[in-house]
């Protein structure tokens, strides 16, 4: 029953982020049970080592962007086309 | 073209020009122009390297601007913000605005760059002359300044 | 030279540059810049003329920047003022700031604009487009955002 | 035993003082009853009409500088060499 066609979606790095994944985006299909940005943090923490690293509790703070416009973890990502995580900002 | 990255450098005088010219209606113009510090929590760095969202980037500092456009009168407000890498002593970032008095034009210019500080997508990487490099940690105290500016009705990440 | 009474204009621009040249330990540079609108009070104006008293004009300007230097850690502080007849979009007045940090170079800016407006012998005289020419009242406004920066030990006129 | 010689000084005037008084500045001896900056606005009011028109009470108000440093009205003008007057400052 949970097991139908994800959603497709673009991942994107940014900063100390980007370079513990190792790479600047990805292309990938989130699991239904994915529904929070929260959610989507503990799901990419179990993809391998160098995610564990940027996403695991326990880790620096990381913030998210669905389409651009910065969310809480708590924000749900189903309509979502483009998302980004990144450290705090520190331009300026 | 009030929002711009850009990897070149600016001059604030042009920008202050480009802001005035031909009106007679501004009285007061305020610039802020961040620059790159040559140490780092006392060591010395060769360079800081500019990261940022492209895309997001000129999104939230039209979305900043709009915000000040609001909340004041202003003839006009520039914000130029540069990426790539940089060595001390060079421009990061200016702020113009404009308004028929100086309270408005101060207000907004620090506005700007408090809720720039923690809402644009721009990441700091630093190379000390140590051969170290480390991305900078953001300040709590940036957050703190942008929250004296009550009123937003943003959402933003805690 | 920061502080310098001329009637030729000034360039923000240049002044930044001035302040900034060669050093590495400032971050922050903050210019305000007033100029003169073609209206007063809705009326239309020609121009305004900016009489001072020479001699003690600098020697003010000179004390507020001296404290300005006491209260904040500056870098660098710049005050350009104008005199004789100005017309419609031309400059008056440059306040230039330098510092490690915004805030300072920003509170920096704002209390010499403050103490310059009360403090400096300037007096605007306007040219209205009717032919009437007055000098301009003092604004009670002005006083009360001097007044805001406690601390200051200076005996002042009521 | 009020009339020995007066202190001689410079008197200056700005802006629509100057104007109203007709003159930029001018030397006087201050007659010995002028102890204050109040005492000579006082007697400057009775120099003549273009005088009273300045420095009368129900004019706009006069600020003044002993040597170039503002003073309140009840500052001493003993030891002043030039006094100035002037309206409330409109720079910047």
């Amino acid at each position: 029953m949970t097991d139908k066609a994800g959603q497709p979606v673009k991942l994107r790095y940014f900063a100390w982020v980007r370079e513990k994944v190792g790479r600047g985006e990805e292309d990938v299909t989130l699991p239904a049970t994915v529904v929070s940005v929260a959610d989507l943090i503990a799901w990419q923490s179990t993809r391998g080592p160098e995610y564990a690293e940027a996403f695991s509790a326990g880790q620096r703070v990381v913030r998210a962007a669905i389409d651009q416009r910065h969310v809480k973890p708590d924000a749900h990502v189903a309509s979502a086309r483009e998302i980004a995580f990144f450290p705090p900002v520190t331009g300026g | 073209m009030p929002v711009r990255v850009q990897a070149s450098d600016f001059d604030a005088g042009a920008e202050i020009a480009r802001v005035t010219a031909g009106r007679t209606d501004i009285g007061a113009i305020v610039t802020f122009t961040g620059t790159v510090r040559g140490a780092a929590h006392g060591e010395p760095i060769n360079a800081i390297t500019l990261e940022h969202y492209p895309g997001m980037t000129e999104a939230e500092l039209e979305r900043i601007e709009a915000l000040a456009h609001e909340r004041w009168p202003l003839q006009a407000a520039t914000i130029i913000h540069r990426i790539g890498r940089l060595t001390p002593g060079e421009n990061i970032v200016l702020v113009v605005t404009a308004s028929a008095h100086r309270q408005a034009a101060f207000e907004a210019a620090e506005f700007l760059m408090d809720y720039l500080k923690t809402d644009a997508p721009f990441w700091k990487k630093e190379e000390l002359a140590s051969g170290n490099a480390h991305w900078v940690d953001a300040r709590d105290t940036d957050t703190t300044a942008r929250d004296r500016w009550a009123g937003s009705t943003e959402v933003k990440p805690d």
